[in-house]
């Protein structure tokens, strides 16, 4: 080729740097924001994962009428302010589940409280220096002892930091997610195949679709106020109830699967409705049979991400009652909940200290639960990914 | 590769149709002289302009009863019209190919015979469009019926996303043509054998339908639809997207299926046109420049615009 | 309308001061007796009693905790619904206590200090100036030069009611103003910030200068961090608090319906649970959560009053608001 | 009986009814074709359907009428009533069926039109959706505008209620200033704060979606769009708590060694986390439109002799300028509803400046708070909660129609 | 209608290219004899399999230098081979048509001269492909260079959704080749005038390209193409989607373009081959089954498939 001169050649290596730049440029954008992910989640991790464990104490247990009915006297006192309130609560149950147990003595290990599981963990405790001394000592021995902490996965809300755990937020969460998906899918699918498939394109067709776009961009909090009024004091659903927090996260994800479902429709190619219609299939069965199979993984992405973006939801819950302290995990969509973000927020506010790692560490069981809904809904996708 | 003669023709076990268009016709059908294929002239009701070629030419040999009957029909796509005075008599069992440029409306006609412009809210139509004398865009006519009885092959294959079977299955099913089980089984056969598709697929009838190549594709379309046994099928460039080989097994498949279904194709390829039609109709800017036997058309064209457009003139 | 069920589960909402305190006994009724564990909500004192003075049917809460009396207003909603037998318990006091970071020098403030500092306007030549107060030592010279800068509750807040009435209230009387003054500094020096302490907290001990306003818990809790300023002298501690000599503290309510008992299974010994010695007693487990018992007199009071279903009257609210 | 109840039977009653519906209506329809399906207008399956619909439309309609109407005071019928009445109509309805069953009738377009309807019932909910929250800020906004005058709150610039908290708590005297509902510093703060976030969002966003759709290689870009999308679903109380206790100190702690005085409740902070948290939902949308740009726009600046970054920067963005456009604004309306991080983060303080180094309060957190306060409800301080929830609603649609209409306006340029 | 003759040629006053390929070399070139046009022999490296129509066959008249000199050229989508082994010697400063039956690879062999291919990520390319001697894969080169170099005209017309000013000025402007203002403003009309746009749109560059007819909105492109004054230029079937006036228009600007630009014309349309070029290569399954004078390639061809495909017997 011939040479192009001096200029030329100048202005070319300029475009080339531009191009350079300006690809730098979006790399480090993504890199942003990959970096922020990462940074997010060590913090919230650092901060969360010592919760995992807690301070277990080995005691003598003595079972006696006097015990039952004063169980801190049945702990010898040298150990009885470290030994978990909540547990010593539970002394009168383990002599009705087991009588035997009734004029025994027995060494068990029982969770502690919840400032030695601090102080073991170099946390501020609050003890003082003789306790300090006492538990380096008991420690020493082999008596105390961090362990898997299973009260958080298996017990309900407490006051108490040593016995509180998620069970019945998770529970609240999945009651209201389910309340949530029943309403909102069947609707939103409707809908979205109502518009897509069925409507002509009249003004009553616009309209629904104008009023479904600016559904999705009102604040959350004003659907609180809705599912207030109208659930709550309109139609007498019980306050901080699964179903009343379902029913307003419905609406609130209602406008999302419509969206997402109307892309996944489109997505089928027109060609699979000339074939079915071609070959004489009514309207109905073309939807049926072809369009609604054959978008099923995108509607279901779509779901899901709806579904996670109501789960992480806090602020309407808050106006229909389910910032409540539930330590008991609730039984039916009528019975009072409370759900995983709400915790996280209630736990916040808590004046104990061992309640900050809790916090975190309720925070990370939601990303857990989060990026497994992620990762369902990637994995759809590209599972069923289909080029036409 | 398939036999010309190798024709399975209705020896399947398919639910026979009970009341529609005579099969028996064929032979002895001799009555309408001389008119049948030609464009209908000014009389029919809603047209207001007669197309130029309405005066007589007599074509060689008049075969068959009309089919479908096409009288003064405009169509409108909002504001557009895209159809102008369409008239055009359709022989029954015979292939009649529809030719012309690019946008002269021939997908837009053929669409207009089982419906499927209905789907298009815009489209507004005026004229009348008679198959088997009953009025296509009459208000007792149930399109879905409709549909079964005027099948149709579009340009792109286009296969369920389903097995082979469920292909050729799903339209009997709905239609309620053939019990689940043994009945069904032989009635995708005989389809398939009817599409010349049997050989190749018979032992991966459960294979997804759109894993075949190309060629294969579009036979399954044409079984798909001529499992429903219907009268009609419309085949919009039906190879238009195929190399040459799969494109001669379909127009070979095309001159089987000419004896027992009335095939009107729409195509680009003129030589195509020549090769399959016995009638050609040409298009231009939306209204029939000439209708006549394909002969004629190919080598003796009446009007100059048919002419020019044979010859590469233009288009 | 009416299809709401008679329940078996106590429903409390309320006071978020309450809150903790309520839901410590809620627990602990639920852990030790055949009851199921009540439902508490905290709505703030305001939402509560205004769910709680909504009716008298099953759907509407037992009780409502208060970190103030019941208004007339509210009272007369309460009968005007149906509701007309309430009782009310006092369960101990909240210390409201300023404080900053343990790394920082103390205070020491008096409650004309304070209000010096926080109201929006001053009195100076017997006028009412705007606050033109910008460091401790422009108040009083023995003070700091520290930028006044006081984080403290929203004006949504009780605690914030509380403050104004006991701290500015109090000290305007002889200040200068011409009546009770209560209106706070909008120019940043008092920051509102929101209901959760634990960030106030957080962010004394990023900010050597600033102050916090809080519930006497979240100093308990965080000695660690953060040090109490002693008012008019008096250090915020349980017993000075109890004594009524630390000046900034108020009483803890909770009302509770009259009708719903023998309706909803396990109400008054819910009542008597948090009533009893074990919970709000001088070595009451609440004690260790951060309330203030009362004096073991007015407890024993308290607690026959409300245990008799003694109902509150009209006046007694118009008393309790004085 | 409870509402749960109710709602129970009634299913109870319908299920097996409209069971016993469909197996009625199929055989009535093959008895009356005599066995001969084909001679059917519709497939036998078609005629259970018509029954189950006539069955199970008039017995529905009248048990959510009779139930709103109970709802709202007009009649006073005990839901067992109700109930009764809904099952008598439901027989009713399969008896007709039953009746009315030809081999000409054509079931399946009834059953078509029975099911159209139901698919426009369910469309509706969003518009019900809608007149819901409308009604339920309206009512409570106007006790709030009978108090305070609209123009003084759309126009004043102090946000004061102090006082009408004292006037609830009957302290309220003659010496007291009047309280001030200025919502202009709420807005003010809510805008900075938007601001902030989308100057965060968008140039990330953009050149993220950039990247993606035109620089990254498919498996990258399988990596990292879902990555991306994990920012958006991190729950926003979440970010609230990282954005107080994590990032504010850190602002702070910045500004001060830039020799600057920022409040630990300062703007930028919540500012920054809403960005970061929006960054996917513009990235997405936009890449969306980027990628929604034909093929061929590419090829004819690359035929030309373009770079890429020339193509990007003169044909795709200007091309997708109203797709992107559309997207921020969506992402700004996002933005100025969003609560719990500023609930965590942001300061309660009305303040109108325009230095984001300060502490200001957004609409949404007074919101929050005057609803989850202690005031009494019927305080205008409360009540200001509807009033601010109803002018934010407004906005909102505004911008989301704005945001549609470039949409359609510019629609489909390149076609 | 095109008139052969009627050539305005380089009137206009583009910035004239500086040192890029001889325009005086048109006359006096009768250098090269014989073989000029004609496929490559297997001599060429990298080509293990020479095209059967190797074989000598003397060309009437050959005129031009080789401007594009395609030697044993194998392209592959992935795994799929698309095209074969070809070998071609396009002349400079005229026109050469390629055809085939759809999928022969005609596409994708246009886009090989001006590396449009790389954007694929799955092509893989063997064998030379050079342009004035300089191999167009070679390390050295600079696509961004090359594509200046070598514009292209695209099947469906894509204009930018700019101003038809912008259309014009945007490539001059990248690549530095005229100032703004005046000097631009020349630019983009001398473009326009050797595009034969210039009449309709002077009174509306403001006007968005997007907004002219399709036969219009192509002629913008290739005047687009033309303002960066390429050597070649790659037309892909640039009147397919036109109306026939429109391809009449598009036909005669070509006719103008030959004396100035080597232009290369994928069509499906062989009328329009044998009006517009010169010369014609077949292309079939990926390979050149035949290069020739346009009027040999359609009168007397040489292989049996040309004439097949010619006669309209497959395709
Ligand atoms: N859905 C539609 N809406 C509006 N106009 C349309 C629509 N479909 C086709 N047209 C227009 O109607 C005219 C006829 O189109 P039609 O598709 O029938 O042509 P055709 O002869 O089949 O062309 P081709 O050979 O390209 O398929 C064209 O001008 C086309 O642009
Ligand atoms: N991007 C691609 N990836 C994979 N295969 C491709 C791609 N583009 C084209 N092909 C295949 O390469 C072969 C040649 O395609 P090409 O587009 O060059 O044909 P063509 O002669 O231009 O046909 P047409 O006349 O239809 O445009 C075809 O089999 C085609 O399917
Ligand atoms: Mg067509
Ligand atoms: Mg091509
Ligand atoms: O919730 P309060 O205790 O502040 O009323």
């Amino acid at each position: 080729m011939a040479a192009p001169n001096l200029q030329a050649e100048k202005r070319i290596r300029q475009r080339y740097r531009r191009e350079r730049r300006f690809k730098a440029l979006c790399v480090g954008a993504i890199l942003l924001s990959v970096l922020f992910l990462v940074f997010f989640f060590t913090d919230i991790i650092q901060r969360g994962y010592t919760a995992f464990y807690q301070a277990q104490i080995q005691v003598d247990v003595t079972y006696t009428e006097r015990t039952v009915n004063l169980p801190p006297a049945a702990v010898d006192s040298e150990v009885r302010p470290f030994v978990s309130r909540g547990w010593l609560r539970q002394l009168p149950d383990h002599v009705e589940q087991d009588p035997g147990l009734m004029g025994q003595t027995v060494t068990r290990w029982v969770t502690a409280d919840a400032p030695v599981g601090q102080y073991l963990k170099g946390k501020h405790s609050g003890l003082t220096e003789e306790q300090k001394a006492t538990v380096d000592r008991l420690r020493e021995a082999g008596r105390i002892e961090l362990a898997f902490n299973s009260h958080f996965f298996t017990r309900g809300d407490s006051k108490m930091a040593e016995m509180a755990g998620i069970k019945s937020a998770v529970v609240g969460t999945i009651l209201t997610l389910a309340v949530t998906m029943a309403v909102a899918f069947p609707i939103g699918v409707m809908s979205a195949v109502y518009l897509e498939e069925f409507a002509t394109d009249n003004r009553f067709t616009r309209f629904i679709e104008v009023n479904i776009n600016n559904l999705a961009a009102v604040p959350s909090i004003l659907y609180g106020l809705l599912g207030l009024a109208i659930f709550i004091n309109f139609m007498g659903v019980p306050r901080s109830s699964a179903l009343a927090g379902g029913l307003t996260l419905a609406l609130m994800t209602l406008p999302i699967i419509i969206i997402t479902t109307r892309a996944a429709l489109r997505a089928v190619p027109d060609s699979i409705r000339e074939g079915a219609f071609g070959v004489g299939a009514s309207r109905l069965q073309m939807v049926s049979h072809h369009v609604l199979p054959l978008s099923l993984p995108g509607i279901l992405t779509g779901s899901i991400i709806g579904l996670a973006q109501a789960m992480g939801e806090t602020a309407p819950l808050l106006l229909v009652g389910m910032m409540a302290f539930i330590p008991a995990a609730p039984e039916g969509v009528t019975d009072a909940a409370t759900v995983l973000p709400a915790q996280v927020y209630t736990w916040a506010s808590m004046p104990q200290r061992a309640f900050d790692e809790l916090t975190a560490a309720g925070i990370l069981v939601l990303l857990a639960v989060l990026l497994t809904l992620n990762a369902t809904a990637v994995l759809l996708r590209k599972r069923f990914e289909r080029r036409w | 590769m398939p036999q010309p003669n190798d024709n399975p023709g209705n020896s399947g076990g398919v639910a026979a149709r009970s009341s529609l268009g005579g099969a028996e016709l064929r032979e002895g059908s001799d009555t309408v002289e001389g008119e049948d294929h030609r464009p209908q002239p000014a009389a029919a009701p809603g047209v207001t302009r007669a197309p130029e070629i309405a005066a007589g030419h007599d074509a060689e040999e008049p075969t068959h009863p009309t089919k479908v009957d096409v009288r003064g029909l405009n169509l409108w796509y909002g504001e557009t019209q895209a159809l102008f005075d369409v008239s055009l008599r359709i022989p029954e069992k015979d292939v009649t190919a529809l030719i012309g440029p690019s946008g002269c409306g021939k997908s837009t006609f053929l669409r207009c015979i089982n419906r499927m412009n209905d789907l298009i809210p815009s489209v507004a139509i005026q004229g009348q469009l008679l198959l088997d004398e009953t009025d296509v865009y009459g208000p007792d006519v149930d399109v879905v019926q409709l549909r079964s009885r005027v099948g149709m092959v579009f340009q792109k294959p286009n296969p369920f996303p389903k097995s082979i079977y469920e292909n050729i299955a799903y339209a009997p099913r709905i239609h309620g043509l053939a019990k689940k089980g043994a009945e069904m089984d032989e009635l995708v056969e005989t389809s398939l054998r009817k599409a010349g598709l049997w050989k190749e697929v018979s032992d991966r009838l459960s294979m997804p339908g759109t894993a075949l190549s190309g060629g294969q594709q579009q036979r399954l379309c044409i079984a798909r639809a001529i499992a429903v046994n219907p009268d009609v099928i419309l085949m919009d460039e039906p190879a238009s997207a195929l190399d040459p080989v799969a494109t001669a097994t379909i127009e070979e498949l095309i001159d089987e299926l000419r004896s027992n279904y009335t095939i009107i194709i729409v195509t680009h390829n003129m030589q195509q046109a020549a090769r399959v039609a016995r009638y050609t109709a040409f298009f231009h800017l939306g209204e029939v420049i000439e209708y006549d036997d394909t002969d004629t058309i190919f080598t003796n064209p009446r009007q100059k615009r048919t002419e020019d457009y044979i010859t590469g003139r233009f288009g | 309308a009416g299809t709401a069920e008679a329940r078996d589960q106590i429903r409390i909402v309320g006071s978020s001061t309450v809150y903790p305190f309520a839901s410590y006994v809620v627990e602990e009724f639920g852990a030790t007796t055949q009851y199921p564990t009540p439902v508490i909500e905290s709505t703030g004192s305001g939402g509560g009693l205004k769910l709680f003075c909504a009716g008298d049917g099953p759907d509407t809460p037992d009780i409502t905790n208060a970190s103030r009396p019941i208004k007339v207003s509210e009272y007369e909603r309460c009968q005007d619904n149906g509701v007309q037998s309430i009782s009310q318990a006092v369960i101990g006091s909240d210390g409201i206590v300023l404080a900053n970071t343990a790394d920082a020098q103390r205070f020491e403030l008096t409650l004309e200090q304070i209000t010096r500092a926080v109201a929006a306007e001053v009195p100076r030549n017997g006028k009412l100036v705007e606050n033109p107060n910008k460091y401790w030592d422009d108040i009083d010279s023995s003070l700091p030069h520290n930028e006044i800068l006081i984080y403290g509750p929203p004006t949504t807040s009780g605690t914030r009611d509380a403050f104004e009435e006991l701290v500015m209230e109090a000290a305007s009387e002889e200040m200068g103003y011409d009546g009770p003054y209560t209106k706070i500094r909008q120019d940043g020096a008092y920051v509102p910030a929101g209901e959760n302490d634990n960030l106030i907290v957080q962010k004394l001990t990023r900010n050597e200068e600033a102050l916090g306003i809080f519930g006497y818990s979240f100093l308990d809790q965080n000695r660690d961090r953060i040090q109490a300023t002693p008012v008019n002298g008096v250090e915020p501690t349980t017993e000075a608090i109890a004594a009524g000599d630390y000046p900034i503290a108020r009483s803890l309510y909770f009302y509770v319906k009259n009708g719903h008992a023998g309706k909803v299974p396990g109400l008054y010994e819910y009542v008597e649970m948090f009533l009893s010695e074990r919970m709000i007693g001088d070595m009451g487990y609440l004690k260790d959560e951060g309330l203030i018992p009362l004096p073991a007199g007015r407890r024993e009071e308290i607690r026959q009053a409300v245990l008799n279903k003694e109902r509150l009257t009209r006046l007694e609210v118009k008393a309790l608001n004085q | 009986m409870s509402t749960g109840q109710v709602i129970l039977s009634f299913l109870a009653g319908l299920l097996p009814l409209a069971l016993l519906a469909y197996g009625l209506g199929r055989r009535r329809a093959l008895a009356v074709a005599g066995g001969q399906d084909r001679a059917l207008h519709s497939r036998p399956g078609f005629y259970g359907w018509y029954a189950v619909v006539l069955m199970a439309v008039p017995a529905v309609a009248m048990a959510l009428l009779a139930t709103l109407l109970d709802l709202l005071g007009l009649i006073d019928a005990p839901a067992t009533l109700i109930l009764a009445a809904a099952l008598a109509l439901a027989a009713g309805g399969l008896w007709a069926a039953e009746r009315t069953i030809q081999p000409g009738l054509r079931a399946r377009n009834i059953v078509e039109g029975a099911v159209r309807w139901l698919l426009i019932t369910a469309a509706s909910v969003s518009i019900l959706t809608t007149l819901g929250i409308l009604l339920s800020i309206l009512f409570e906004a106007m006790r709030f505008f009978q108090m305070v005058s609209v123009w003084e709150f759309l126009t004043g610039t102090t946000w004061s209620p102090d006082t009408a908290f004292l006037g609830g708590a009957g302290r309220g005297g003659e010496g007291q200033a009047e309280a001030e509902f200025g919502s202009v510093p709420l807005f003010a703060g809510t805008f900075m704060i938007t601001a902030i976030a989308m100057a965060v969002a968008l140039p990330i966003g953009l050149l993220s979606a950039i990247f993606l759709s035109e620089y990254a290689p498919p498996r990258v870009r399988g990596a990292v769009k879902p990555a991306l999308e994990v920012l958006a679903g991190i729950p926003t109380v979440v970010y609230g708590f990282f954005a107080a206790i994590t990032v504010a100190p850190l602002v702070v702690d910045v500004a001060t060694a830039l020799g600057l005085d920022a409040s630990y409740q300062n703007a930028l902070t919540p500012g920054i986390v809403m960005g970061i948290m929006i960054i996917p939902f513009v990235s997405s949308l936009s890449d969306d439109v980027i990628s929604a740009i034909p093929m061929s726009m590419r090829e004819g600046s690359f035929a030309l002799g373009a770079t890429p970054s020339e193509t990007i920067k003169h044909v795709l963005l200007p091309a997708a300028l109203p797709g992107v456009v559309s997207a921020f604004i969506l992402a700004i309306s996002r933005a100025l509803g969003e609560t719990m991080i500023v609930v965590m983060a942001a300061g309660l303080r009305p303040n109108l400046t325009a230095n984001p180094l300060e502490s200001m309060t957004t609409v949404t957190v007074r919101i929050v708070d005057a609803l989850t306060g202690d005031q009494e409800f019927s305080s205008p301080e409360t009540l200001s909660a509807f009033g601010l929830g109803l002018v934010l609603f407004l906005v909102t649609l505004i911008l989301n129609t704005v945001s549609l209409t470039i949409v359609r306006r510019f629609h489909e340029k390149y076609e």
